[in-house]
Formats: structure tokens, C-alpha cells, sequence
């Protein structure tokens, strides 16, 4: 049960018009590597996922820049100008959630079921009428589950039959959408073996999780940003 | 001081002891700054992390945590994180008991907009309408007028809603107000102002209450 | 915010008639030493969640027997022949549903959300036909959300805040039921220092936690029972 | 060697390396033992483990860690823990590949009975439902008779059903039968069985293949 794989063969399963996860809230848990692999190897009008855009020129940015992306689901494109000025001219179809009814639209699927009912947003613009359900006497938003072909993951460590821990804010989505999609690609710069991580300090189980790509180095993409430093 | 100023020492005041809060990106993340080190809070962030705190010295920056707003924290003892449908769950199961955020508008039933301007800004979503639909406790942060010089607290939202009936408190350069059942209820004003100015600049019919306090000095008191 | 609380104050909030969620599969992650109390202060007319009904004679079929619980939600009570006694003799109405329903539906809760939609169980006999939804051209079943005005959590270690780890198996449904119940009571018999428990490595976090009880020792109650050792 | 016995040791052969697993209580969990040690499966247990193995050691049973059958198990490197929502959500992401599981009924369209007898036995349901309705392969162990010399693999579940046309391979003391879209295929039958003796005790008509194998022989080979 050794998941290990290379990056190209691993992102090589991905074909043009996938649905494709990526975890990450801003730059902590973007898989900037599987991204740039992607990026390198062509696949064309893809539907991404993810919380937010990156910011112009690195992470999903770089594809939608590339016009590898037709559509993005999302929470908040404030950080990017790039993808924001790619939606307000058509080249980009961008559908917004609460970030809370992303997650929860993405663990629903990662749950095994199809729906859920709330109350976010009813009476708001973002709610349409066919989406309201009336049910044991209360009115309920009805909310889809969101699923996913792919999802590419950053994980800060894994054993090699991939159960995954994660650092800081960089769990995030990730937890989430290696439940819901039906292929799940990780990327990790620590691989350890099995039984080195404790069995409770483990946040995705190696059930969810289909291949695993070593990193040799982690790039400049995954250092502080200077411009998010306060001086 | 600065409008800015005013208002971030004036909301300084809301922060109990022992609570749980979120800070709306902009205005309300900079509050960070004028709390106390040893306050006794946890700061929760959207993505994933209750015990957020100010942004971390220089060389214990990690690349891998940020609050929402993207700046690379540090965290208080008992902080923890998880993934962001806990986060979620958090604030709809209203665990934040107080929520400061920003607003393009707000009105005297409390309702509260600031996710879009239709045609102009729609960036998206974010966290805003879970925080203002289901914390507890909801003050606004904002000028008082825009940077046009207009009213931005009106009699009925203009801008598509984030959420009714959310806000308790609003914290102006100018005025704290609260939202009541009779409407809004002035019960500080800056040095200066009188209720003729205040209501001049403001849309909204305003109440004010019997012993209305200087907001100049609950703010030196910072 | 230290969340220490003496035993008796802590259980004392539950009054008659409340409807508490109780931790733990079988043995492990049941939280003995707060049931114990609620037994010897009396509280009647309760409804119980839980996935089990224990052994008799001990956890919560302590209070079955002593004719303290109404009513008993829960997914297999097959170890315990005199819960089983009890429902065949009308003195304890049981509520049963599939382990991972009666999960997600705790979950839910736990989320702030009021129902979800799956199709576990359609065309069986525990789905009633009012339950039926037909949404977007498929048919679901509507599972409900269940809440609870208490929940009684187990954990292997603390912080004096309330941030909770759990061990082994004995996670089951506790973090579910700390979210989803509105007072949250844990006992531990470990209460360590805020910062001690690295922040990736908690379970629950100190928001849905109110009261702790620390427990000066374990009991032979937590202890292996030799009857489910095999020789 | 007993009819128990036979079911299980034929039942080894249907336990891939490299697989994730789930056995369910009673006749399953028997397999355990029959497993050699250095298998390379991972066996989810409901109760939220993922690695779960044979009974640890008396000295190192831990009181916080059983399966979901109450034995107090050992774990395999890349264990991990976690809560029930997550347990289920990888049970209905048909994350499990094979569930072995006990039956009362099994009919010909692969349909399972096994958490019910009306009147007579009502435990509740606990993980089976989910199990039956979502692993991708489910084998049934069972006797090929009841304990009172009554067919189990019928023509048409009379028991309250716990998932529609799930099974996909029944093992049991007499036979290996294959859920076809015509019907029960018997690949292998235990020394001495004819397919009419066979026939005899089971009510859903069986057919049999060109090359049934010896049941007998190949529970030998464990």
C-alpha cells in the first residue's frame, strides 16, 4: 500500500474538463506544486474549486492567467485583481458561496450524502426560489452537495500509505475535499513511514487519499510573502 | 487622531474578558493593535484557528498560518485548528460571542450590507454572512459617512443584505449607536457634535438617550 | 476562562426531563463518573443519545434500570440484555437508527444545520414514507438534525480551557455531540496547561466546551473487563 | 473441522493485500484468527479505526481502544483514529472495499437480511445498513442452513431487508455462490455435495458452473 507516485504520472490522471479541488485558504495549504504540474502539462477547461483565487501570478492564478480554467466556485476572489478582471470580462464564469456553505456543500459530499438544509442566507439575494424547501413546518435552504474528480491536496507530513497531518491555517479545505472527490492527489514534503505518526494526530486517514507526491524542496511559493508582512 | 483611530479605541470597550471574537477583515482586523497583550480572548479566524492573535515577530513567522486577512499571526496558549467546516460550525452554532465588522450600509432594524456593490465590487462572499447572520453579539465598524460624504446609516439598506436584523451596536468617529426595537439609539457622540449635526449626517432617524456620553472620552480612556 | 467545575455543580445544571447526549462506544469513551453523578442526583424523565445502552449495570444502563430514562435514541443495544428487556416491556422507548444516520444527524446539529439528505435506507423499513423528498429528479430520505440540551463527554486530556483530546476508539461520537449539544459537560482525568496540547492536535476545541470536571482517578469502570477478554 | 471453520478458512481467499476491509460482528470478526500476521489489509472497524487488528496482548490491551466487537485490539502501523461521521462518511464514499458480514437471509437478487427478526430479536441496527448499502463488494458468511436445517439463501427475503441487491458472493459451509444477474452461481461445493443435494437445502434455484471447484480443497489451502 505504498502510495507513492511521480508528480507528471500522478497529475498525468487528470484529463481537460475535470472538476478539480484544491485545498488551501490563501496561500497556506495551496498545493503550488501539483498546480504548476497541471499548468505544465496542458489540461484545458477545467472547473476548480478552492476558497479563494491565490493572488495574480501563483497557485490556481497561474491557470486561470493561462485560460486553463472555465469556471471557478468559490468564496472570495478579493486578493486577486487578475481573476477578478478575468470574471468582470466573461473569461471567467465564477460561482460564489458563503465560504461556510462551500465547505459545508463540499463535506456534505465528502460524507456521502447529497444535501443539507439550512437557514444561511434565506431572504437574501444569493438564494433562489427553487432552493427553498418547506419542511415540518419551517422554510429551509436546500444546499447540494459538491463533489469533485480530483483534488489536489498539500499536506505538511504523511506516512507513505498517506495519512496526512496538517500545520497551522493550511487544514483548511483540505480535510474536506479529500473526502469529497473520487481521486486524491497529495503533496507533502515529509513522508515518513508508517506508524511514526500517532493514530490520533492523524487528519485525513490514507482511506482517502490515492496518490502521494514527495516534494525535494519546498519552493519560494511556499515562503512568508514579504508583502503580507507589516513592517 | 484619525477617524480610524477613534473608532478602533472606542471598540477596544466591547472586548470582555473570557470571550470569543471574530474580527471582520479591514477596519476590525486593526483592532488587533490596540488590544492589551495580556488580554484574556480568543480571537477566532474563518480559517481554521481559535487563538489567533498579532501578527508574529519576524522570525517566528510560519508560511503556514495566517488569519483571514492573510497576515502571519502568532497564536495565544489554548489555540487550536481544524479545518474550516469546524470553523463554520463554530459560528453557526453562534460559539463566537461577538462579531466587529465592517459595512457599506447599515439600518435602524439592523440590517446589514457589505459583500457587494452591484456593477462595482463583488468580490464575493466570504465569511460575512454566517458571522452576521448567527453571532450573538454584532458591532458594526465604520465611518460614518462614505468617503463621499454620505450617510452609510440608512433608514432601509439600499445594497443587497448580508443579513437582517444582525447588528446590536455601531461605533462611528462620530457616534455609538444602538439598534433597538424603537429604532437607533444614540447613547455617545464625539466632542463636538450635537444631535442637530448628528442627525444632519445620518439617514436614519435617530433616538438619543437621556444621558448621552462623550465618545471623545471613552476613547482617551484606550 | 478555566472551565474547571466540581462534579456535582456541573451535573446539577441538568435538570428533569433534558435530553443529554452521552459519549462512547461500548466502554471506551463513556463518561462514567459524570452518569454516576446524574444517578445519584436523581434527575428523572430523561431522553438519552448514545450510540449503545452499555453493559447492565453499568454507564447509562445504570439509569435505565433505576427507571430514570423516558426514552433512548441510540443504533444497537445488543450487548445489553436488560436495555432490551426494558424496551420489550414498554418501560423504555427506543429510537433506533443506522450508526452513521444517528452520527450525521448529531453532526448536523453540531453544525448548525437542520437536516440532510441521503439515501441510506430508502425502500427499507425504518424509512417512512413522510421522510421522502424528491429534489431535483432523485429521491432522497430527509434525516433530521438532533440536538441535545446537554452533552457528557469523555476525554483522555484537557486544558483547563476545555480544548479536548481523545484516545484510541474512544472518540466515537464525542466531538460530534460537543458540537451539537448546548451545555457540554467533560470529564478528564488529565487537565494540563493551555499551550501544552499542540493546536493541530486537538480534537475539540475549547468553543464547545462550558464545564470540566477533572476526576482524581479512573475507576475500576475504566478498566479493561476481563468478560471481552478472550483466552 | 467444523462448519464455522470451513466458512472462515475459505473466507481468507477473498482478502486481498492492499485491500481496506470491514468484518462484520460475529462470524466475520472470526476471521481475524485465521489471518496470516504479516497481511498487508487495513480493517476498518464503525467505532473509528482504520488498522484495526487481531487482540493485543494481555499486557498491552488498552481500555480506550476496541473494535467494534469489543474485543480489545492491536493495531497495524498507519493506524488512525477518528470520530464516527467520519468512520460512516468512509463507509458511504465506498471507501471500504470488501465487507464480510453475517446474514439471516440472503435471496437470489443479492438481497441481505440481517438485523432483524420481528417479535423475536430488535437490537437495532448499528453500522450493517451502511455497510450492505455502500461497500462496493460484500461477501456473506454464513451456515447454508439455519440451526434448524431451514434454507437461508431463499428466493426472496421475508426478514425486514437491510440493503436491496447488495451481496455479491455468499460462503458458506456447503458451497460458494456467486450473485449473477441469472441468479446464484455455485463455483465451488464442499466434498461429497451434489448440486442436487445442494439444491435441496437451499429455496433459490442455483446454477451451476461448467467447472465447480472443490470447497473442501480449497479451504485446505489456508
Amino acid at each position: 500500500m505504498n502510495k507513492v507516485t511521480h508528480i507528471e504520472e500522478a497529475i498525468a490522471a487528470i484529463p481537460s474538463g475535470a472538476v478539480v479541488m484544491v485545498g488551501g485558504f490563501g496561500s497556506p495549504g495551496t498545493p503550488f506544486s501539483l498546480i504548476n504540474e497541471l499548468l505544465r502539462q496542458g489540461q484545458k477547461h477545467l472547473t476548480l474549486i478552492k476558497n479563494d483565487a491565490n493572488e495574480a501570478g501563483i497557485g490556481i492564478s497561474k491557470l486561470i492567467e493561462a485560460g486553463r480554467v472555465d469556471r471557478l466556485i468559490t468564496t472570495h476572489i478579493g486578493l486577486n485583481k487578475t481573476a477578478i478582471e478575468w470574471m468582470n470580462t466573461q473569461r471567467l464564469e465564477v460561482e460564489f458561496h458563503p465560504q461556510g456553505m462551500l465547505a459545508e456543500k463540499i463535506r456534505t459530499a465528502g460524507a456521502g450524502s447529497f444535501g443539507f438544509l439550512t437557514d444561511i442566507g434565506l431572504g437574501c439575494e444569493i438564494t433562489r426560489e427553487d432552493q427553498l424547501l418547506d419542511w415540518e413546518g419551517e422554510r429551509y435552504k436546500v444546499e447540494m452537495a459538491l463533489k469533485a474528480d480530483f483534488a489536489l491536496i498539500h499536506a505538511a507530513r504523511s506516512d507513505r500509505l498517506g495519512n496526512l497531518v496538517y500545520e497551522g491555517s493550511a487544514m483548511n479545505f483540505s480535510p474536506l475535499m479529500a473526502m469529497a472527490a473520487d481521486q486524491v492527489i497529495v503533496e507533502t514534503p515529509e513522508c515518513c513511514e508508517p506508524g511514526e505518526i500517532a493514530p490520533n494526530q492523524i487528519h485525513t486517514p490514507c482511506a482517502f487519499v490515492n496518490s502521494l507526491v514527495l516534494l525535494p524542496l519546498l519552493t519560494q511559493e511556499y515562503a512568508v510573502m514579504e508583502h503580507h508582512v507589516r513592517h | 487622531m484619525s477617524d480610524i483611530e477613534i473608532i478602533l479605541k472606542r471598540a477596544v470597550h466591547e472586548v470582555h474578558p473570557g470571550s470569543i471574537l471574530n474580527l471582520g477583515i479591514g477596519l476590525p482586523t486593526q483592532l488587533l493593535d490596540y488590544l492589551p497583550d495580556d488580554l484574556d480572548v480568543m480571537i477566532h479566524s474563518e480559517n481554521g484557528v481559535l487563538g489567533a492573535w498579532k501578527q508574529a515577530p519576524r522570525e517566528e513567522m510560519s508560511a503556514s498560518l495566517i488569519d483571514a486577512a492573510g497576515a502571519y499571526i502568532s497564536t495565544v496558549k489554548g489555540c487550536s485548528f481544524f479545518d474550516s467546516a469546524v470553523s463554520f460550525a463554530m459560528i453557526r452554532r453562534s460559539k463566537i460571542d461577538l462579531t466587529m465588522i465592517g459595512a457599506f450600509e447599515v439600518d435602524q432594524e439592523g440590517n446589514l450590507a457589505n459583500w457587494k456593490i452591484p456593477g462595482k465590487f463583488s468580490p464575493g462572499i466570504g465569511g460575512a454572512m454566517e458571522l452576521a447572520q448567527k453571532t450573538p453579539r454584532i458591532v458594526v465598524l465604520s465611518t460614518h459617512c462614505d468617503k463621499h460624504g454620505k450617510p452609510k446609516i440608512l433608514t432601509k439598506c439600499r445594497l443587497p443584505v448580508t443579513a437582517y436584523h444582525c447588528v446590536s451596536r455601531i461605533i462611528t468617529d462620530k457616534a455609538v449607536l444602538d439598534v433597538t426595537p424603537d429604532g437607533l439609539l444614540v447613547t455617545e457622540m464625539a466632542a463636538g457634535m450635537t444631535p442637530e449635526s448628528l442627525q444632519a449626517i445620518t439617514e436614519a432617524p435617530l433616538i438619543f438617550a437621556a444621558d448621552t456620553l462623550d465618545l471623545t472620552e471613552e476613547v482617551k480612556l484606550s
